[in-house]
């Protein structure tokens, strides 16, 4: 009896018998860990192979079929979403290694193995989910998975964050499955498929406003954003960079998802929800120029790029829907890489100099070059500067906007690039300056293996700029919005 | 006729309930309201279930049901206890008038 | 209005309405988690009433039960921490500054137009409109099992179920994580009349537990009740201090934790062959796998469920101990 | 000689590769540093001059990559382009000798000469750049790599001008993705093409077209420093000598005016630009800008200041002569790109030279300093008088052609502004010189105390460049002369 | 007047009096507790929509998904209680 595995089932299972098994021996935790990392992209890399060669492809979990029971489903999209949380999980998983080597973090050690792979797990599953209750059950081991690693340091500030954060989450998954309540009490069934076409009623565009704001509270969407910074800011780096880089994205992703389904009930409302990205730009910006210590501004950038990832969603109104979300998609993807790398590069900093406060950077002898200069490349991605992937993703936002005549989003994208040129160039000048420092200025100090893994994020982030068409094309596989490009 | 016995005895049960609960809301300090509402309860509990038993089906059920009426009826008798043992060892007042 | 339950539903509506806003609404904490599993029981009851007697153990059992134990003991945790065990309302090192009411009345406003348009959402609804019960009545022959939650939860959607215990997983994890040591509250004492009935209620607890477990196959109850329940052994167990958690545990514990969740996971992955996928049972041996699963499910739950309680890592900590070792 | 199709992006390649082995080199290998870039600037210019030879032979080089769908990274070897890359090749090795010497014991080399590199690999991909969107990319790594080299001193005078030279430039560049965005969203594509690409939609969208050229020449226009968005130039004067040299010779000030070039002749067209009415206005612009610099030139005490205000007005004949849309102004234009470079970097290397061998920094400091460095001084006159515009000078040349274009446009107001500004000119470059040759060195430690030690490679750069200044204007007819092939570029973008 | 339309409206007013509870609660426990009044309302929600008018057996998957909204919701509330716990202790060794 030969057993059949699909990719699918095992990019969801294998982190969760990592996890099982990075729980119940602690001791070879990151051992555990990173096997299952390996393990996790390989099935990853075999599913998107797959899904070159045969476009979409589906698994009815039980043999039942949707509605009754549940599918999983990979098209050109989840396949780059579980690519970017494999890359970007590996790559953290080694910085986490050396982050986390001392002997006081031993307990840290224990528990971010077993946290991280359900997190994994979760996302995945996400990922590949075409149920709405499953979508909220896989958000809540999210949701749980994430707390944890957020209060992992075990300090005050931590915790209050990672309490705020807890009650922000199961806020906005109860939001969520309130409107799963909706959407069954009008539908009579819980799949993708079944939303599709369905007349936009009262109970439906209920369900949509719960759903939606739920979603928006975990992705923190401005202005339900207030407990992204804090908890961003003060978790440990390595836990930080999967919050901002991948957490934020599963609920991203899922609102996507949704508007590819849902019937969407007017022009008015995605005319609100790209306002609401404007003012998290707009304020995240401002936010971040007043922010005192680096990670908190790190983490203010996440909110202010989240909301141009909604910005993007709306650039052209209900009818370019079907080509905003690859501009979207795209953002997701350079802001999961660069902000993981950015993240990194900040706790390295904070690591090499002892503190992170931004107006102090400059007053240690020590220079953490490698990762002054990783922050400077991630900063690029973000700003949105050529040839990064986050200027190819700014580059189809204002494009898809100029020419559908929505110059208001261009505005804004144009403002949020210059508040980002302000709040990162606060930082460089940290980095720059050292007619302050009065000890001799050591060569190279601070270049460190530790290095290679933000390093390498923020290249990618730069150089799958490059590589934008075939990332592009990807992407559309599976024509996720029914549209052919 | 079981009906009817059955509808007596729990009409009867619910009864003593209300009492019970009277007594929880009208009397002054924690002690006499336990008494009431443990006795009155303890008392209310046993009709009902007896009413109940005669309903049942099947001799399952009224073995079911006597376990249930038991075990509640312990426990509650237990939680009397165990209130007031906390109210009196916390020094909570007797009124005396 | 013919029908008398119809107000028997009023009242019992009413009720729970008015509990929901007095338990938010009452000064003293202990009063509020009191109101709290008052109102969970009465909701458990309106359930019955709605022919979900699963949901209504599961509410009781779970959402009630242990959510209010919960709720108790961490109340006694931060009044023993702050020292304020006497008080009423405060059990914190700084107080909590009471809410304006304006702020409150600006909420209430904000949510009461909230709740009006999810009103009229719901008035619009069809009511008993479509659902899977065709779908289910169709395929329960070939799900293994007679009941048609237990075959929802552990057939038809056991990938939802599966992932459930990995959020329990994942609670205690984090649980863990968070909070470790050994000593604590010092446990209150109940006194002989308790322990008598302690000792005459803990078998049959377990009787119970396993019972429910048994008979979800055709009757409403399964590993979840059924986990609660033996839950409740734990949680007693730990109350009395008849059972204090050490070091040396931690490992049964780690296994008791994922027992459930890797045997779930298991079966769902070696079932997959002869052209079947993952979570497809074959029919043959449906009952026999899904009776496994839930058995261990059943372990896990109840386990986790305690070490919920129990909330904290059994660790040895060097006196002044409070970050990372 | 053997095909390379590979050939631009081989010049690309031997800067921006030099720059991460640059970055990673220790503090204390500045041999091996020095190997490096030097043999690096030589393979460029070897590999330039190869190229230009290919290309003058009629070769075509046209390499593509596809980044979104229908939108390529383009490189090209036109002749415009090798103008430009051929100047900024010899330039850099000539600028790379000088920084050795300039930086021989300073601070953080390694960063330094790494984005030295690629400031230079992005000024070649600015010159190479097929079409607007690679241009646009090039011209942002060019705000990046000379950002750390403007504030590559580490003071907080230093972070500030940084600071207004980022916003200023990346501000620009903003402006310059939207022009870009607007312009495929309008022709649906950016490519440089002569006679430009926007002939058939200016007819019916003429205000689009008209307002796509406000932005794009606004944009390109910080950069190159038109009224009113100079102001980041003479700030940015706390850069490091060789670095000032380089952004206003080659770097960064041209590639705002080789910019406007391409915009002009081969995004609009220059006739597309005439019949929407652009041309006029921007003259206007261009002529402002030139009195304006030389007015604010005369009365800057600090040598740098003074040569900073004088680049803002020289680099507008560039663009004074691609507004004036006359072949022959074109010439001028073109020649100026040159001629400009060549002078403007002899002066930053002169004051460089005075400032680290005499301390001297300002204008009132220079009495006298004719005698104590006299090659630098001389090189420094060269460059002064063929700003002037004195025949034979370099300067001299493009002045001839750009007043001849003047009169070809019936634009006679241009014969007077350049006369004006040649006056100007002279009056803020000649008392420097009298300074520096017939005063006599101020007795006390503010002058030229004795004779200087600095070592060759700060000496005989602004030597070579100042010689280059003479050649160029003496044998400006020569074949392969920057003329000639000014010419033959002029000859393509008006399409005869 | 039918059970689910008394009991759908009841789910309704708790979830909005959770929202309330969640909005405007200052003390840690009190807002876990307003939460789980919300999961209590959506949990009415589901089990409406599943009752079908007697004898007609109920829609069993809502009561599946509603069994397992509790089970997710208690390990929430556990996560969430651990954390108000462990903030406690660490308050009050910082105030002494």
């Amino acid at each position: 009896m030969s057993v059949e595995i699909s990719p699918m089932i095992l990019s969801v299972f294998v982190p969760l018998f990592g996890a099982i098994a990075a729980f119940v021996l602690p001791r070879a935790a990151a051992l555990i860990g990173f096997a299952t990392l390996v393990l996790t992209s390989g099935a990853v890399a075999w599913l998107a192979r797959d899904v070159l060669a045969a476009g979409a492809v589906g698994l009815p979990l039980g043999g039942w079929g949707a509605p009754l029971g549940i599918d999983l489903r990979a098209d050109g999209l989840s396949v780059a979403m579980l690519a970017l949380t494999s890359v970007v999980g590996f790559l953290v998983s080694i910085a986490a290694l050396d982050s986390l080597k001392g002997p006081e973090q031993a307990r840290q050690r224990q528990y971010f193995w077993p946290l991280w792979l359900l997190l994994l797990t979760g996302m995945n599953g996400v990922y590949l989910s075409t149920d709405i209750f499953n979508l909220y059950v896989m958000i809540e081991v999210i949701a749980l998975a994430a707390v944890g690693l957020t209060v992992l340091s075990g300090s005050r500030a931590a915790l209050q964050a990672g309490l705020d954060y807890m009650y922000a989450s199961i806020f906005g998954a109860l939001l969520f499955l309130m409107g799963v309540g909706f959407v069954y009490l009008q539908l009579g069934r819980l799949d993708f498929a079944g939303l599709t076409g369905a007349a936009p009623t009262g109970a439906l565009i209920a369900a949509l406003a719960l759903i939606f704001v739920g979603l928006a509270l975990k992705t923190a969407l401005f202005p339900l954003h207030f407990w992204l910074p804090a908890a961003h800011a003060n978790a440990t780096a390595p836990a930080s960079a999967l919050l901002s880089g991948l957490v934020v994205k599963a609920a991203l992703y899922v609102v996507l998802r949704l508007a590819q389904y849902m019937p969407f009930p007017s022009e008015n409302l995605l005319t609100l929800v790209g306002l609401m990205g404007a003012g998290a730009v707009i304020w995240g910006g401002v936010q971040a120029l007043r922010a005192e210590r680096l990670k908190l501004l790190v983490a203010w950038s996440t909110v202010a790029q989240i909301g141009l990832i909604f910005v993007a969603f709306a650039r052209a109104g209900e009818v370019g829907l079907s080509e905003s979300w690859k501009a979207a998609a795209l953002l997701i993807l350079a802001h999961g890489i660069a902000k993981a790398a950015m993240f990194l590069a900040a706790g390295r900093i904070k690591d090499e100099i002892g503190h992170d406060v931004i107006r102090d950077l400059d007053r240690t002898p020590i220079r953490p070059t490698l990762a002054q200069f990783t922050f400077a490349l991630a900063a690029i991605s973000l700003i949105g500067l050529p040839p990064s992937l986050g200027f190819i993703g700014k580059w189809s936002l204002m494009e898809g906007a100029m020419a559908a005549g929505y110059w208001h989003w261009v505005g804004v994208t144009m403002a949020g690039t210059l508040l980002s040129v302000a709040y990162f160039s606060r930082v460089f000048a940290g980095f720059l300056r050292f007619d302050r420092v009065r000890a001799p200025v050591g060569e190279h100090q601070g270049w460190a293996l530790a290095d290679a893994a933000p390093l390498t994020l923020a290249l990618m982030a730069i150089g799958l700029g490059l590589l934008a068409a075939p990332v592009l094309s990807f992407i559309e596989i599976g024509y996720p919005f029914g549209v052919a490009p | 006729m079981q009906d009817v016995v059955a509808a007596v005895l729990i009409t009867t049960g619910t009864v003593f309930f209300i009492a019970g609960t009277v007594g929880l809301l009208r009397f002054p300090d924690i002690f006499c309201r336990l008494h009431a509402l443990t006795k009155a309860d303890g008392l209310g509990l046993a009709l009902i279930a007896l009413g109940v038993a005669f309903l049942a089906a099947t001799p399952g059920a009224v073995f079911r049901i006597v376990l249930i009426w038991f075990f509640v009826a312990a426990a509650s008798a237990t939680c009397g206890h165990l209130v007031a043992r906390y109210a009196r060892r916390s020094g909570a007042g007797v009124r005396h008038d | 209005m013919t029908d008398p339950l119809v107000i028997f539903d009023l009242l019992l509506a009413l009720a729970i309405v008015a509990l929901a806003a007095a338990s938010l609404s009452v000064r003293d904490l202990f009063s509020m988690i009191v109101l709290f599993i008052i109102f969970g029981l009465l909701s458990a009851l309106a359930w019955v009433r709605l022919s979900a007697p699963d949901v209504a153990l599961a509410e009781a059992a779970i959402g009630t039960g242990v959510t209010g134990a919960l709720l108790l003991k961490t109340l006694h945790h931060l009044r023993f921490a702050s020292g304020t065990l006497g008080q009423k309302a405060a059990y914190g090192v700084t107080p909590v500054a009471p809410v304006p009411m304006a702020v409150i009345m600006t909420n209430a406003v904000f949510c009461g137009l909230i709740t009006l348009g999810l009103v009229v959402a719901f008035l619009g609804a069809p009511a008993a409109g479509p659902g899977f019960d065709p779908l289910v009545a169709e395929a329960m022959p070939q799900s293994g099992v007679e009941h048609p939650v237990t075959g929802v939860l552990l057939n038809f959607r056991s990938y939802d179920t599966l992932m459930e215990v990995v959020v329990l997983l994942a609670a205690v994890v984090a649980v863990w994580q968070i909070e470790r040591g050994l000593s604590e509250a010092p446990a209150p004492a109940m006194g002989e009349v308790w322990q008598g009935f302690a000792r005459l209620a803990l078998p049959a607890i377990v009787v119970v537990g396993t019972y429910l477990l048994w008979v979800g196959a055709e009757a409403p109850g399964g590993a979840f009740q059924g986990g609660a329940v033996l839950a409740a052994v734990g949680l007693l167990l730990l109350l009395t201090r008849a059972y204090v958690p050490q070091p040396a545990h931690r490992g049964i514990a780690r296994g008791a934790f994922v027992l459930g969740t890797a045997a779930f996971a298991l079966v769902a992955l070696l079932v997959a062959s002869g052209g079947r996928v993952a979570f497809e049972y074959p029919l043959d041996h449906a009952k026999t796998l899904i009776l496994l699963i839930e058995g261990m499910v059943t372990i896990s739950i109840a386990v986790t469920l305690a070490a919920l309680f129990h909330g904290r890592e059994p660790v040895a900590l060097a006196k002044g101990d409070r970050n990372d070792t | 000689m053997m095909d390379a199709p590979l050939l631009p992006l081989f010049i690309l390649l031997t800067s921006l590769l030099a720059a991460p082995i640059l970055f990673a080199l220790p503090e204390r290998a500045a041999r091996l540093r020095t190997a490096i870039n030097l043999g690096m600037a030589a393979l460029k210019v070897a590999l330039v001059g190869w190229l230009s030879i290919k290309v003058s032979q009629g070769v075509i080089y046209d390499l593509r990559f596809e980044m979104l769908p229908g939108l390529e990274f383009k490189l090209q070897a036109d002749p415009l382009a090798i103008l430009f890359i051929a100047l900024s090749a010899v330039l850099w090795l000539i600028t790379t000798i000088y920084s050795v010497g300039y930086l021989e014991h300073g601070p953080h080399r390694a960063r330094f000469f790494g984005f030295f590199s690629l400031c230079v690999a992005a000024t070649v991909g600015i010159a190479l750049s097929g079409n607007l969107f690679t241009f646009l990319l090039f011209y942002e790594l060019l705000t990046l790599a000379t950002y750390p080299l403007v504030i590559h001193r580490g003071t907080a005078e230093a972070l500030r001008a940084g600071r207004i030279y980022l916003i200023y430039t990346l501000a620009g560049g903003l402006v310059l993705l939207l022009g870009t965005l607007g312009l495929w969203v309008l022709a649906g594509t950016t490519d440089f093409v002569p006679g430009g690409v926007l002939a058939d939609v200016v007819a019916e969208n003429r205000l689009a077209a008209q307002l796509l050229f406000v932005v794009l020449i606004g944009a390109l226009g910080v950069k190159a420093a038109l009224v009113p968005f100079h102001r980041w130039l003479p700030i940015a004067m706390v850069a490091p000598a060789p670095v000032s040299a380089l952004l206003h010779a080659v770097a960064v000030v041209k590639a705002g005016a080789f910019g406007i070039m391409r915009v002009v002749y081969e995004v609009f067209g220059i006739e597309t630009a005439q019949t929407l009415g652009m041309t006029a206005p921007l003259a206007a612009l261009a002529g402002v800008t030139i009195i304006y610099g030389s007015i604010r030139a005369i009365t800057q005490d600090d040598i740098k200041k003074r040569l900073a205000y004088s680049t803002v007005s020289q680099v507008s004949y560039i663009t004074l002569g691609v507004a004036l849309a006359s072949p022959i102004a074109a010439v001028g234009a073109l020649a100026h790109l040159i001629h400009q470079g060549l002078m403007k970097i002899t002066m930053f290397m002169a004051a460089g030279n005075l400032a680290e061998g005499l301390g001297v920094k300002r204008v009132s400091q220079m009495d006298g300093v004719g005698r104590a460095m006299p090659g630098t001084m001389l090189a420094f006159t060269l460059a002064a008088l063929g700003m002037i515009g004195l025949p034979p000078l370099a300067g001299f040349v493009s002045k001839w052609y750009l007043a001849q274009g003047g009169l070809q446009a019936d634009q006679v107001w241009v014969i007077a502004l350049l006369l004006g500004s040649s006056l100007l000119n002279a009056i803020y470059f000649l008392p420097m010189l009298h300074r520096a040759w017939f005063r006599d060195a101020a007795p006390e430690g503010t002058g030229a105390p004795g004779r200087p030690r600095i070592g060759w490679m700060l000496a005989a750069p602004p030597v070579t460049t100042a010689v280059l200044v003479l050649v160029a204007g003496s044998f400006a007819n020569a074949p392969f002369s920057p003329l000639e092939w000014t010419r033959f570029i002029v000859a393509i973008e008006y399409q005869e | 007047m039918t059970p689910d339309l008394i009991y759908g409206l009841t789910g309704v007013a708790v979830f909005g009096i959770g929202l309330v509870g969640a909005l405007s609660a200052q003390d840690r426990l009190r807002r876990v507790l307003a939460l789980k009044l919300c999961s209590v309302g959506a949990g009415f929600l589901l089990v409406v929509g599943a009752w079908r008018e007697p004898p007609a057996a109920p829609d069993p998957v809502p009561h599946a998904l509603v069994i397992t909204g509790i089970v997710v919701m208690v390990s929430a509330t556990a996560v969430a209680l651990a954390l108000i716990r462990r903030l406690q202790t660490l308050e009050a060794t910082d105030e002494r």
